[in-house]
């Protein structure tokens, strides 16, 4: 990794001081935030296996990502809104995103299924980038209304390439939106890495557009926490929006269908694997007096039953009745969507006759 | 009754929409100190402000994309797109995303959304600056496609798709900008606008178009009443959803039908239309439903625009066509 | 002759398009060591190297608009556009700059492309992963459609795509990927793409359809003869140009077709055959043109597919509409 | 205007040298490009006219901006190739387009006719920003021929929000394509000013890419000449694309169509006045001895001879055939195509016999 970056804990687990991100460390978040790794991680690790029981369709593993995912989300305040990617397992277990209804949605019982008002945190979608402009809107209208919340926006290295993104950080700086853009650079989009998007660190893109950026250690949950909190204060009060880039790696496949044999190294793997965001986190909180056994026995009871509630939620999921299928493609009725669902249900009903 | 400019009454409109309800905003390109170049928002900015009337940058996929964030923020955005030729940096976001969103939502997040452009030819412009994209928009579930065809249309028109909490996009026909028409701005808003109007009753045709072929129906017909055919003309008005209903009624009882629009004919409205008229009319009808529209070319230099568009004439030879079944 | 998957078999026509002309170069996201997501690609990147197998950055108008670049250096890009949802950041590039090219240059500067799409529905895929955009792409001037129905089509077909001066969307049926043919590598390649082919004659009713519904037709002649109806089965293969003239031929016999396609019905593909087939047998059908194809509704959940998509009941159910008129 | 920026000549006409960019003045060049501004601004002059009176639909004046565009053009080599907006007229002129190729354009008789391998010019799109694109694919083609031509890549401020020059910048720099980017920083984009679509000067964008900048004075024709020349030839020989931003300004109004007095103030207008390209070539040549009053009458009288081969041409120019509308749609016969020509003659004819 990359030495040139915001570290508040080492990967041994050690307090690194840092004079522009000072962090009060209450032991109450931080254990929430190990807490919330080790949830997250639970879901990730439950999912693929389901997946590969062949009751989802696919998962997108997280495994390696949680530290920043987790410590960005604890920064974010109740009111304050996110817009994530796929691969957000940390963000929405912080959020209070109900595993079940990911389990929905790659099962193809529904493309999203949450109340983005209920958690402050926006469905995603899969089209890379298109919601960095999202989150630019809202934080528009987050202005408009004089409030004072403000909008985390997380995408990957991959979408940092595309238009929209680009467009987005042009509206944000321009308009000085509350937006804070979280880049997971994980090095790999796909099968392609991260030099095929970019030439010099992506932080570096933010003062083309008179935007302060920070690149920090994505494995990192106390840096992700200090810088994320720090860029939404700012963006609150009026300052306008910041860059942070986290620089991070995924250790799992891109999803249940990649074979990333194909292209790249196993070393790779483990090398960020000896720079894991749990086990950090974990050292640090045992030196500290913070967590003990009775406590981290605790939460894997907790992830046990998480993973038991979900294989039982699986099995409970059925398909949906077909009809199903015609709701909310409009607010207000639309001729040709009565139509057709007339059609259908006539039809359903001819097959039963058959 | 007030006599306006399409441009006029389409100010008028947003202005009205604006006054009614503090989350109307506008956005788009040059609308506000110029007034949009075709100065539809004119005074517009000088009224409501930064806040609500919002120059953006130069980026179409970011207009459409910001609004996406504001819509789910309780806005109700109102876009301009410049020309009809520089909408398609902002197709993704319009068919992935506001399109899709409430249902992909599953119901809980609105998209009110009214993506207004200027589209069709007949001005003698460059390039990109005369082109009619509707099928695209019409062929695509979770928008509602409007586009009015006079001035009176068009005051109450914008302002029923600024009321939709369905996203809207909304067809200026720009070569009848300056067309007059009576608008009433005193009377209480009223009616659908997702069905087609019939404008005259014949005998022996149904003419059908919309926005910029609307009038030249309208005067095709008046030609074709000197020769002694008699024809009804309806405008659509409304291209997703599509109300062929009142068509199909009409063709029940002339037997044939013309479908005119300036889009290249392949895959345009008018091929739906006939089939759905087929569909619906089989044994009313007398010859097939003729359409009538662009050649398969991109839009030609304007020097050619006078054979390219549909004109009194090739509906008077589509008329021909359907008589001669 | 061969047994391949239509995988297999895109990718042998891909390496011996490349090896016959180095002018020939792919260019697309995770085309290269992975060799696509769906392996199309496999083992080119190895072979051809970096210069002519491009990984690009993650951004499809790049690849397209960069394309556009290389063709007018004179090379022959064959792009890969990973799913069909995510095409439409390109649409721009591909609509008013591939689409046009040629035309506005005045015939000066040619617009050799093929983008290659794997598109449609079927495999229990998530949102953006099963859309069938080709209407778009038909109703524009200027471009090329093709869609192969099995392997031995496409090992031919995508070479014929390449070796077009014209721009050529080629749309991949994904759910057909895994489905083997014979497929013949030793004859020279003949015949002209741009036609439709008669896969079957039948007295009773025409089947249409191309891509991923020709199988499914096929196998819903075999479940109608069974029932006594006898179908041909037409496979339209090349959608811009359409080829109405065997569809009509055969109409013209049977007096009755049904048009078979996934996306969504209004506006789609089937619309503009339902169009002409009507103009040209108008006295020769026995009942309307039937059409069967999507909801309007943007592609559902994938639990819903199989009520979705087009299935032989749906298409025997097209075939009983048309009989019982 | 920023005076953090490159510039080799003085509004007054001063010679000023720049360590980076030592240039030997080569009178004849100097002449010729002194003669590619009048001629450039001739035919901006004649074209306006043509449209007041009615024989052009439209014309896009570029009083202004005419330094940069001959000193550029005039860094370009033979082989090289460009590609512009709709406003380079001084970029036409030095490459050899034919201004009635222009007439033809703007009167709706063709999109575009002159061929791009004769000048080594694209012909231009509308649609702003696209040709970003182009530009770096056409590069990516040099590098696979192997050649040592370069590609330089015009566009104005208005352009650089949007999403296609993003990724056209990230494609030239992971590719290190051999192409130049220069902006004309105009200040406006029709009535939208560039603090619109930037809040830092729009050549910091580059290093986001890994890409160097140069920011120069867009009025001074040597700057234009010196800094692209060294930039084209970082290229051609392997070193990747560079950003140029040209400050300049745009005096007259976006378009015909366009009214500035509704968004801009005529005191911006006489300042850049003031900082005109012509004049200071003028008095920098004639204090060089490299003009007299025999040349620039002999130059002016060659500006009076294109005025008047252009209103000729205009006065012979008739509408096209009805049907050349459908040639070059495609290379191949298309059948749709055919049978839509075939239709329109027989129309043709029937209207004839009525
Ligand atoms: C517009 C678009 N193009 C292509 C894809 C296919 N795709 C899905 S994920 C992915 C890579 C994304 O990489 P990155 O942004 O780095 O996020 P990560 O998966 O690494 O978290 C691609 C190419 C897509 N979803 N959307
Ligand atoms: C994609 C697109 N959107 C909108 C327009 C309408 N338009 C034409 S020129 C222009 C401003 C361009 O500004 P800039 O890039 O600075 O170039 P300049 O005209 O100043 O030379 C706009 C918005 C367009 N041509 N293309
Ligand atoms: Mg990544
Ligand atoms: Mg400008």
């Amino acid at each position: 990794m990359n030495e040139d970056v915001v570290r508040l804990l080492s990967p041994e687990g050690e307090r690194i001081e840092h004079e522009d991100y000072p962090l009060e460390a209450d032991h109450d978040q931080l254990r929430a935030m190990y807490r919330d790794i080790v949830l997250a991680r639970r879901t990730d690790v439950e999912s693929t296996a389901l997946q590969r029981t062949g009751e989802l369709g696919l998962w997108c593993p997280v495994l390696g990502q949680e530290g920043v995912q987790v410590g960005a989300a604890h920064a974010m305040r109740s009111h304050d809104y996110g817009f994530t990617t796929y691969r957000e397992v940390g963000m929405f277990q912080v959020r209070g995103v109900d595993p079940v209804e990911l389990l929905h949605l790659y099962r193809g019982i529904s493309h999203a299924s949450w109340d983005p008002r209920e958690v402050g945190l926006g469905i995603f979608t899969i089209v890379i980038g298109s919601h960095a402009l999202h989150s630019v809107g809202y934080a528009m209208g987050i202005q408009r209304d004089g409030a004072d919340d403000a909008v985390l926006s997380c995408f990957g290295d991959g979408a940092t390439s595309t238009g929209d993104v680009h467009e987005a950080m042009v509206f944000a700086s321009v308009f000085s939106a509350p937006v804070v853009f979280l880049v997971q650079n994980n090095q790999w989009a796909i099968s392609v890495p991260v030099t095929r998007q970019a030439r010099a660190p992506l932080s570096v893109r933010a003062a083309g557009y008179g935007m302060p950026s920070v690149r920090i250690d994505g494995n990192d949950v106390l840096a992700g926490l200090a810088v994320t909190r720090a860029a939404l204060d700012r963006a609150r009060e009026g300052g306008g929006p910041t860059f942070i880039e986290a620089v991070t790696y995924r250790r799992g496949p891109h999803t249940t269908s990649d074979d990333p044999t194909r292209y790249r190294d196993d070393g790779e793997v483990e090398h960020w694997a000896s720079l894991d965001p749990l086990d950090r986190l974990r050292r640090y909180l045992e030196a500290e007096g913070a967590i003990d056994e009775e406590f981290t026995a605790r939460v894997a009871a907790e992830a046990e039953g998480l993973g038991e509630r979900l294989r039982a939620a699986i099995r409970g999921m059925e398909d949906p009745e077909p009809l199903g299928m015609f709701d909310h493609v409009y607010v207000e009725p639309h001729r040709q969507v009565q139509a057709d669902r007339a059609a259908m249900q006539d039809y359903l009903a001819s097959l039963e006759l058959r | 009754m007030t006599q306006m400019t399409m441009v006029q009454a389409l100010n008028a409109g947003l202005r009205r929409a604006m006054e009614n309800d503090p989350k109307v905003l506008l956005m788009g390109e040059d609308i506000g100190p110029l007034g949009g170049v075709f100065r539809v928002t004119d005074g517009l900015h000088k009224d409501f402000g930064d806040l609500r009337v919002i120059d953006s940058p130069l980026a179409e996929s970011g207009i459409v994309g910001t609004a996406v964030g504001l819509a789910m923020r309780g806005y109700r955005p109102v876009l301009e797109i410049q020309f009809d030729g520089f909408v398609y940096p902002a197709f993704d976001q319009i068919v992935t995303m506001v399109a899709k969103h409430h249902y992909r939502s599953g119901g809980i997040t609105r998209m009110p959304m009214v993506i207004r452009i200027p589209y069709g030819g007949g001005i003698g412009a460059v390039e990109h600056h005369s082109e009619s994209p509707e099928a695209y928009f019409a062929h695509t579930p979770g928008l509602r496609v409007l586009t009015p065809a006079d001035a009176a249309e068009a005051y109450v028109t914008i302002q029923q798709a600024i009321a939709s909490d369905d996203p809207v996009i909304y067809l200026e026909p720009k070569r009848r900008y300056w067309d007059r028409a009576e608008v009433d701005e005193v009377s209480a808003i009223s009616g659908s606008p997702w069905t087609s109007r019939v404008l005259r009753r014949g005998s022996d045709v149904t003419l059908v178009g919309y926005g910029p072929m609307v009038r030249t129906c309208l005067e095709a017909a008046d030609a074709a009443a000197e020769d002694g055919v008699s024809c009804s003309v309806i405008d659509l008005r409304s291209l997703s959803p599509l109300d062929v209903e009142p068509v199909a009624d009409d063709v029940r009882r002339t037997g044939r039908c013309v479908v005119v629009h300036e889009a290249p004919v392949v895959l345009g409205v008018a091929a739906e239309v006939s089939a759905q008229v087929t569909e619906q009319c089989f044994f009313h009808l007398e010859a097939p439903v003729q359409r009538v529209g662009g050649a398969f070319l991109p839009y030609p230099p304007n020097r050619y625009e006078k054979h390219y568009l549909p004109d009194v004439d090739r509906v008077l030879d589509g008329i021909d066509r359907s008589l001669a079944t």
